[in-house]
Order: C-alpha cells, then structure tokens, then sequence
C-alpha cells in the first residue's frame, strides 16, 4: 500500500467557461456514432482549432435500466443480465455477482469451483486486455495489432465455449459455485494457452512498445496524477498506470486470489503510454496467476449447498471485485423475499469515464481519440 | 464432452436450469431470520460519537462496517471521514427507495481508505421532496454518480455543480428506480415527441 | 496548343516521345497510358486489400473470382450503381467539382511521366516543375471538398489537409532541387527540368542520383519519400482521412461515385509522386546495374526479366490451381484462375519475343521501380500508427525542411568544388 | 505550323481568364470567388505557355495556383459564409471606381500605343529550352540587387506576420 495520504485534497476540476460559443470556437459532436468512441459514447468537444478547451459527454444511448430488472427477477434470474454490462468481461461481471450473494447468504463456494472461477476470470482479463489493445491502437492508427489481438483472443473464447457453451455473455458461473465440471482437457487446452501467450504479447510489444510513433502518440498524452485519480475514483489499470499500487485482487483477497503470487504493476508518470505498459505487465501477471491455478485445481465439489429457493436474509451487502476496468461492486440489499429489494452496481468504466475532461483539458482532438481509447470502457457497462 | 461427475451437462441443448436446483440434498430451509446487524465498535467510532453523540449509528452486518446517520450531518461527516480518517476514495453514491416509509429513501456512500484498506458505508433517510446537500467538493467523484442518483430516484443534491439527468434523456418525466414506477413505464409522451412512435412502445 | 505541347519535345533525343508533331501518336499515348493507370489503379486496390489482408493473419478477398481477383470490378460496380447522395446543406456546385478536380489533378501529372526514353505522352522542359505544381492543385479539390460538406469533421479533414499539403510540398520541393542540381554537373553546366533530361542526365553521369554525392542524394531521397507520404495523404500521414478521428475526413459525406473518384484520384497520385521518385532517384527507366554489369550479355540477362516475371506470376497462379479446393463449388474458381494464370503466362512468353522485349523493358524497369513504392505504402500502413498533427508538422517544418535546406545547400557546394 | 490553332486557343483562354476575373468580383459567394480566381490563374498559367514562357507559367501554378490560393481558402473557409452573402455587394463609392478604372484603361491604352513602337512584331526572345536558364540569368545575374531586396523584404514580412500571429513566442 502507498502512502495515500496525501492525495487527500480534493480536486479542482474549475468552473465551465461561460463564454462556450466564442467566434474561434467549435463545437463537434464526436458520436454517438463514431468509429472511436467504442459504442455509443457522444463526447462533445469545444474545440480551440484542434485543442480542446472542454468536454462533456452525453451517455445513458444505452440504458437498459438493469438495476431495475434485477428488483423484478429472482437471485438466479438475475445472473444472465450481469453479463451484459460490461460484454467483453462477462466473467468478471459473474464472478462478482455470484460472490456478492454468496457473501448475502453467508455461504462459500468450495476451493474447486474457486479455482475455475480464478482461471476463467483471469482468461477473461486477457481477453479483455487484448480487445483493449486491438482497439485503441486501432484508434491510434496501427490497424495490424487489432487482427493479432483478435486471433489470440479466439483461443480464450474456444475455452469459454467449451467450457459453457457461450463465447462472449458467458453466465459461467452460478450463485454458490460453477454449474459446470471442466471438460476433458480444460486444463491441456489452458496449458496450450498459456505456453503460447507470451510470444504472443511479445509480438504485440515489438510492434508497438518502441514505435517511435505510437510512444510519441501516448507519452505524455492524457496524464492524469495519482491524486486527482482518487478524487476521481478513477480504480483499474488506470489507476495504478498512475502509480498507485491497488488492486482489489492483494487489497482484499476474493475467491482464491489469496493462494496465487503475482505482482501488482504500476506506472510512473499516468500517461497513456504507462497505462498501455501496465495494462501489457498485467496480461503477463494473469498469465502467471494462470500457471499457478492450472496445475493444482484442487478436487471436490464445485457447488456449495445453496438454498432451492433462494431468500437472503433482510440486510445489505458490498462486494466488489478487480475487473479487467477497474473496481466492479454489487451493493445489493435483500427484503427477505426471492427477489432483491435493490441491486446497485457500481462500474468502473462509468466512474473512469468521468476522468476523461480532465485527462483531454488542452490537448488535441487526436489525443481524445487516444484517451478514450486507454480508458477502456465499455458502453455497455457505462449505461447498464 | 464427456462429463464424470453429477453436474448438469453444458446447455447443448436445451436451457440451463437454475442453478440451485443442483446440490439437490442441500435444500435447507429458508431462513427467515438470518444474522442481525450488531453494533460496531473502533476507535473512530468512538472519535465520531465524541463529535456527533447520538446522530451515529454505527453497525455491522457479515462483516461489513456501516454507519446510519442523521441527515443533517452530512456534508460535515463526510468532510471529516474524508480528512481525519483517510477515506480518500468515494466508491460509491446510490439510494433505496422505501415507499412505506416516512423517510421514503436512503441515501448510502461507499468508502473506502488506501491508507487503511478499510470500507465503510454511510446511510442517512431522507424524506421524498427533502434535498441533500452534495459532496462533490468533497470526492469529485461523486459528480457523475449523484446526477445518476438525481436522474434515477430524484433526489437533489444541493450545490451539485450540475445536476440533471445523466443516462435518461434531459426531458424525461419520472424516475425509474422508484418502486412506484413500474417496469416497462416509460414516459410516453416523450417517446412520441422524440422518436415519433405512437403507441408509446 | 497541341503544336505548341510538340513543339517542346526534347530534340536531343533520337525518337522523340510521342513522335514530334505527330498528334496521332500523343492521342494514342494519352489513352495508353490513362487506360494503364487507371488498370493500375485497380489492381493496386486489389493488391492492397491483399497483401494488407497477409500482413494481418487474414485472408482478404477471396470470394469474388478466384482470391478476389474480381473484386475490384465488383466494387466499382457497386460504387457506380450506389445511390448518389449529396447533403442537403451542401454547397452542390463546388461538392460536385471537388473530386473531379482531384482526379484531373492526379492524372495530369502522368502527360510528363516518362515510363521509357520514347514512351512519355510528351517531354515539357519544365517537366518536374509542371508534375509538382499540377500535382499541388489537388490540394484544391480536398479543400472544396471538406468546405462544400458543410459539416464539420470535413471541414477539419480541409484544414488538416491543406495545412499538410502545403508544408510537405515545401520539403518536397527542396529535395527535388537538389536532385536537379545534380543534372548540371556535365560538361555544359547546364542543367534540365525536363523528366526525360533528369533520366539522362543520370545516364550521362553513370549513377542513380540516389548514390550521387553519398549520402547526399540518399538523404535528399528519403526526404522526399516521406514527404510524399505526406502528400497523398497515405499512412502514418493519413491525417486528413484519419478514420478513427475524423470519421472519413474530407470525405465523409461523399458516397458512390464521387467517392470513388476520390479514391482513384488518391491511388493515381500515388503512382504519380512514385515515379517522380524513380525518375529522379531511381534513374527511371534505366535497368539496375547499368553501369557495373556492361556488356551484350548482361544486356541479355536483364531484358529477360519482364517475361520472367510474367512466368513467375502465371507459375504463382498453376500453383494455386493446384491447392483449390477439389469440390464442384470451386470449379468455376479454378477454371478461372487457370485461365488468368494462362494469359499470363502467354504474356509472358510474348515478352519473351526479342522486337518487343527490347520496347518493353524500358517501361519494365520503370513499374517494377514504382511497384516497390507502391508495396511500401501498404507495408506502411499496415506497420505505422498515425501522427497527430502537431507532430506531423513538427517532423515537416523542423526536421524535413532544415535538413533538405542543408542538402541542397551541401550539394551545391559539393557540386561546384568536384 | 501556327495559325488557326494558336490564334483559337489565345482567344478562348483570354476569354476564361477575363471572365473568371469578372466572376470574381461578382459572386456572392466568397469561396465561389475563389475558385474562380484559380480558374482566371490558370488560364494565365496556359497564357504564359503560349508566349513560350514555360518556367512563368510552372511557377504561377506551383505558387498562386496551388500554394496561395489554398491559403485564401483556407481563410474564407473559416469566415461566415451566411453573414456576407446577406451584406451589399457592392459599396457606394461609384464615382471613385469609375474614375480608377478610367484611369487604368488610360494607361493600358498609352502602353499599347506606344509599346508598338518600342515592340516591333511578335519575336521569340529566347530559345525555349534555354528559357529557364535565361531567366535564371536575368535575375540573379542582372538584377540580383533587386532579387535580394525583394526577397529580403519578404522574409521581413514572414517573421512579422508569426509575431503578430503568436501571442507569446
């Protein structure tokens, strides 16, 4: 833990400039329906020629009121929805509903179906990472990397197609454990997996890490401190690119996370170019978690005893875990009866997002393109 | 795919069942009446209620901390818990929405402190039409989560920077995490107006 | 005007381009080599898709006709029949203008290419001068282009663009300078303008101008390989088009047919600055070697390479024949490609024939050299990220020009003290 | 091998250049104008092509044509278009016009009455394919003075004009 205490000034983020359509102002609407804004994301800028002098983004395009469905659908009912938010971590976005319940039930999942749930999770920060990586250097303008990232991550979606029947909105996990066994082979074609990636994440490397263009394109651009980070709530890659070494998986160990070693990597400068190594030292980090949890998935039942009808006692409860974006928690509170009375989900893309004015404040229109980009959010996730 | 153990196959076909159908033995009986919330007790707790005396409710349930507070505390606690106890990091603004009651809805903030690798809650009732005073000058964060709260439950926040609806469109009329709005509501007139269907659907 | 264009045909050249004062064969010319160009063009989008396609582990077009050899033809046809859609705030008038400017602009260029010593449509004397300024006019059309959408991302597409176009030009034009200073060094001490005359002039001295005053034609090269870069608005430069940025930039709101004007004003462009480039540099026409590997028999080995090559390409064909799926679906496929690789390998063998393989070579030689220009701006594009702007002026303005300035200035001196 | 050809090819591009030049002055639309003003440039351009002026007209393509027109465009394109379309065309200073355009048809016809005597007949100056090099003479040999103080007068109003563009240097 760093010392955090003297990021504890709140942050100035200044008055909005009254004067927002002066003679050499433009204003531009970047999206909804644009090729950078990752979905449905509609920035507008208010341009000084091609610096920008503010932003506000417009979201909500892709609402679907989740956290009202889950008050009208039992406990289990409301697993498939979660995958949904953010659909590229469908996973992540599980593990962590099925363990908030859990926690309301004040049940444990047996260390077998942890494991699974580690090793899929991590698979799907990979995943995550890697469609991360295609994008944004998509948007920055080097098309190859997109095709290498998306011919690495179809070997994690065969797994979770093997494992579940689903590539992308996975619902591989259910409250209380995994429904699944492993197939035959999970661990063989993981092993696979595994032994070729980092040659694989070597490549990515070679062509961008010392690109003279693509460290001139992220260096420097969409800097943003540790403390304004906090002040932000801005949690994730993001956050620790900032140099603040937090993540949830050592903070507050959840499923079995206490059993594997691996390294938290940080940043220096919270550039886009720190962001971009640390979100690469974490696909290999994953892969280390991966080599540990493969070998010595332990035996036993992977379902613990879980009520047929499933009725939290009254009460309430927060659990969040380290998604591939960041802090994902469910605050959901029970009345007793078969449905939750609120689930609150608590984003990290939306809550990153937000950092976006601060971070694009007196760079170039190109840089914003950068910075959404290296924000890694998923609209899906964003509006819920 | 072959499968050894008892487990349900993966949905090759037909839906996956629920997955509490699984451990079929385990069907333990409801329980009504699960652990209560008990009080909490820590050193800053007892520096709060040195300050507040009876205005904190300090409690704890499965292990989580969290505090009920009165409503009139609020700028002023959140200050305090942000500066002398190292809560720099603002998790979370959401509410709940108790129609039946009095003071319909309940306002919570998530903490949490790098410092102490600690999370708290903090719950304060407010009546429906009551405002609340913001704490953006407090987290920036809480910005973008207290318009979600404004846009979703309609509570104001005061001395919010700028509040109005963040994921429902600007004109929209009602707010949909009440437990009086039903599920498919919608404000139909907007919908006509805006993308011209008729039916409202 | 026509006796007049004649008129300027080199007279130190023993069969003049165009044959002088024949307007029959400046006729036939023009459609040779538009016809070509525009043959090119297409084949050049065919190639890159593929060879795009191979750099990023995938396929690219494979279904229309054999490897999508059609595809092209079948993207045209889609573009010509497409709906014509001109925004209703649009300036219609200068909308309507805008692509065909470029077009003309990039085509016009090719009046003074000198794809052999008697295969350029004409020989102007101010050949280069007249390549860069009609090839700057298609800054016009991109900026009439981005004005007249009357919307703003290509409005900003315009700004980046004329900006750019404008500050490379600067670079660009200094290091062909000093490539044209290098033609002055004979015994007259006069120099040329004319395309034909620069060629010459490298024969006359021996060397390519690439290896001229080492490493001062390399830089003055590479300056100018950038800049032009930069001038088709092609990766990492491709600012004004940037995708993810500006949408489609200054054409964002064309479609259909204009659209594709733009792209083949874009493609044709780019073969025109390439073989201002080997003109130049690349000592045209003239084979690798010429120089160093004398001699009949020398002679002899190099004007086999055409046909070669078309044997080569046919060969590539049978091979893929052979790996074609054997299933009736593909029969039509292999039928095709057999075909194709058939004509080519006929081509091929016609090349072969020593009246026209002597015709050819020179035009040979020359394509080859722009057709390694060409797989450079794909390998570019697929290997580069984009510059932001700031950058892309910072590398024209600061770098590009200081350095060409220092070249040109070092030429000259070298040139006046050897 | 002149005649009908040559004489044709005059008239019609002083026709283009004239009426361009004409269009300039009395479009609404300023970006209109522009182009229009490139179309007149050009056809000077072939102009010069035909005097057998080569390297001239190269030049008024490269820098009016290509180069500063792109600039003016540049300029207009960021002015609003709306406001000056609704503004007069024209202003009230007739009498003013007329006496300057009087005044310059004058002096074109002085020029070309007594530029008969001073020019006898068409000539060719120079042989064409030496006509850059000639040039090339004339100005940094004859008038290199003139060149210099040109050039340098120039450079004075490039770094002028980055000052008073740059707030702060």
């Amino acid at each position: 833990m760093t010392d955090a205490t003297k990021y504890l000034s709140h942050l100035e983020l200044g008055e909005p400039d009254k004067t927002f359509l002066d003679s050499n102002e433009l204003i531009i609407n970047m999206g909804p329906q644009h090729p950078a804004t990752h979905g449905v994301l509609r920035v507008i800028l208010k341009l000084d020629g091609e610096k920008v002098l503010g932003t506000e983004c417009v979201i909500g395009y892709l609402h679907r009121g989740v956290e009202k469905i889950a008050e009208h659908r039992t406990y289990t009912m409301f697993n498939p929805y979660v995958d949904r938010m953010d659909y590229v971590a469908a996973v992540s976005n599980g593990l962590g509903y099925c363990e908030a319940v859990e926690k309301l039930l004040n049940i444990e999942a047996p260390p077998r179906a942890n494991y699974i749930r580690v090793i899929l999770t991590e698979l799907n920060r990979l995943a995550s990472h890697q469609l991360w990586l295609g994008t944004h250097a998509l948007d920055i303008g080097a098309m190859t990397p997109l095709f290498y990232t998306f011919r690495d991550r179809e070997e994690i979606l065969k797994i979770f197609e093997k494992y579940c029947g689903a590539r992308l909105t996975t619902h591989a996990f259910r409250i209380g454990g995994c429904l699944y066994e492993t197939y035959d082979g999970f661990e063989r074609d993981v092993k696979k997996f595994i032994d070729s990636a980092p040659s694989k994440i070597d490549e990515y490397e070679e062509l961008l890490t010392t690109n003279r263009i693509w460290v001139e394109r992220t260096k420097g651009v969409g800097t943003i401190s540790a403390k304004d980070c906090i002040a932000l709530g801005v949690t994730g890659p993001v956050l620790r690119a900032s140099g603040v070494k937090w993540d949830l998986r050592k903070a507050q160990p959840y499923a079995a996370y206490r059993d594997f070693d691996f390294e938290i990597p940080i940043g220096e400068s919270g550039d886009t170019y720190d962001r971009y190594l640390v979100r690469m030292q974490e696909m290999r980090q994953s892969l280390r978690i991966l080599e540990q949890a493969v070998g010595k998935i332990p035996e036993g039942p992977i379902m613990a005893k879980v009520p047929k009808v499933m009725k939290p006692p009254v009460g309430e409860i927060y659990h969040s875990i380290e998604a591939p974006k960041g802090e994902l928690g469910y605050f959901i509170v029970s009345d007793g009866s078969t449905q939750p009375y609120r689930v609150r989900v608590r984003p990290p893309s939306f809550v990153n997002l937000q950092a976006l004015d601060i971070m694009v404040r007196g760079q170039l229109v190109a840089d914003v393109i950068a910075v959404i980009g290296t924000l890694d959010i998923v609209l899906g996730e964003v509006d819920r | 795919m072959p499968e050894e153990t008892k487990t349900p196959s993966p949905p090759s076909g037909g839906e996956p069942k629920p997955a509490a159908e699984a451990p079929h033995r385990a069907a333990a009986p409801p329980k009504p009446a699960g652990p209560a919330p008990e009080p909490w007790n820590s050193s800053m707790i007892g520096r709060l209620k040195e300050q507040y005396g009876s205005g904190i409710d300090p409690l704890t349930y499965l292990g989580q901390n969290y505090m009920v507070v009165d409503s009139s505390l609020i700028p002023e606690l959140l200050q305090v818990l942000r500066d002398q106890e190292e809560f720099d990091y603002c998790v979370d603004v959401t509410a709940l929405h108790y129609p039946e009651r009095e003071k319909q809805f309940d306002v919570v903030w998530i903490l949490y402190s790098h410092p102490r690798n600690e999370r708290i809650r903090v719950k304060t009732m407010i009546a429906d039409g009551e405002v609340i005073p913001s704490c953006v000058s407090v987290w920036a964060t809480a910005n973008w989560l207290e318009r979600e709260v404004y846009d979703m439950f309609g509570i104001r926040f005061e001395g919010h920077p700028d509040l109005k609806r963040i994921l429902l469109p600007d004109g929209w009329k009602g707010h949909p995490l009440r437990k009086d709005y039903g599920i498919i509501q919608q404000d139909n007139e907007w919908v006509q107006i805006n993308l011209g269907i008729e039916s409202g659907q | 005007m026509l006796d007049y264009i004649t008129s300027y045909l080199s007279d130190t050249v023993k069969v003049t381009p165009g044959q002088v004062g024949n307007v029959f064969w400046i006729v036939v010319y023009i459609f040779i080599v538009f016809g070509g160009v525009s043959v090119a063009v297409i084949a050049m989008n065919w190639l890159e898709r593929k060879a795009l396609a191979h750099f990023q582990i995938r396929l690219g077009p494979m279904r229309v006709g054999p490897h999508g050899l059609l595809q092209p033809i079948a993207d045209a046809l889609k573009l010509f029949t497409k709906e014509d859609i001109i925004p209703s705030a649009a300036d219609k008038l200068v909308f309507w203008i805008a692509p065909l400017i470029i077009l003309c602009a990039s085509f016009t260029t090719y009046i003074v290419v000198p794809f052999g010593p008697t295969h350029a449509i004409t020989d102007l004397n101010i050949g280069i001068l007249f390549m860069l300024g009609v090839s700057s006019l298609s800054v016009l059309g991109v900026v009439m282009a981005g004005w007249a959408s009357n919307s703003h991302y290509p409005l900003i597409g315009a700004l980046r663009s004329s900006a750019q176009m404008v500050s490379y030009e600067i670079a660009m034009g200094l290091a062909v300078v000093s490539a044209v200073l290098m033609t002055s060094l004979n015994a007259a001490g006069t120099g040329t303008l004319s395309m034909i005359g620069i060629v010459r002039a490298q024969q006359a001295q021996h060397v390519w101008f690439l290896f001229k005053f080492f490493p001062l034609g390399l830089i003055a090269f590479v300056i100018f390989a950038i800049a032009m870069i930069a001038e088709t608005n092609r990766a990492p430069f491709d600012l004004p088009e940037a995708e993810s940025e500006l949408t489609a930039g200054f054409h964002t709101e064309y479609s259909g047919l204009r659209w594709s004007l733009f792209m083949l004003g874009e493609y044709a462009a780019m073969i025109a600055v390439s073989s201002i480039a080997v003109t130049l540099w690349l000592g045209g026409w003239m084979r690798p070697f010429p120089n160093a590997l004398t001699g009949d028999t020398w002679d002899a080995v190099f004007s086999l390479f055409p046909g070669l090559t078309f044997l080569g390409l046919a060969a590539i064909c049978f091979v893929g024949v052979a790996r074609m799926p054997k299933h009736p679906y593909f029969r039509v496929q292999t039928i095709g490609l057999a075909g194709f690789g058939a004509v080519l390998g006929l081509i091929g063998l016609v090349l072969f024939a020593p009246p026209v393989r002597d015709r050819i070579q020179d035009i040979y030689w020359f394509v080859a050299k722009v057709g390694v220009f060409m797989y450079l701006y794909i390998w570019y594009r697929a290997t580069f990220p984009r510059y932001r702007f700031d950058q892309l002026m910072k590398v024209g303005w600061k770098v590009l020009l200081p350095i060409a300035l220092g070249v040109l200035i070092a030429t000259a001196v070298w040139g006046v003290l050897v | 091998m002149t005649p009908v050809a040559t004489t044709f090819f005059f008239y019609f591009l002083a026709a283009v250049t004239v009426i361009s030049g004409l269009l300039v002055i009395t479009q609404r639309n300023a970006v209109h104008s522009a182009l229009a003003l490139i179309l007149s440039l050009l056809g000077q351009a072939a102009l010069y092509l035909m005097l057998y002026a080569p390297f001239v007209a190269g030049v008024q393509i490269i820098l009016y044509a290509g180069g500063i027109m792109v600039l003016f465009l540049f300029v207009i394109m960021l002015v609003s278009i709306e406001q000056q379309q609704k503004e007069e065309q024209f202003n009230k200073l007739w009498v003013v016009g007329v006496l300057a355009a009087v005044a310059l048809g004058g002096l074109f016809v002085g020029v070309y009455v007594k530029g008969k005597a001073l020019f006898s007949g068409p000539v060719l100056p120079f042989s064409e394919p030496s006509n850059t090099q000639q040039i090339a003479v004339l100005l940094y040999g004859n008038y290199m003075f003139a060149f210099e103080i040109a050039s340098l007068l120039l450079l004075v109003a490039i770094i002028g004009a980055v000052v008073m563009a740059k707030k702060r240097i």
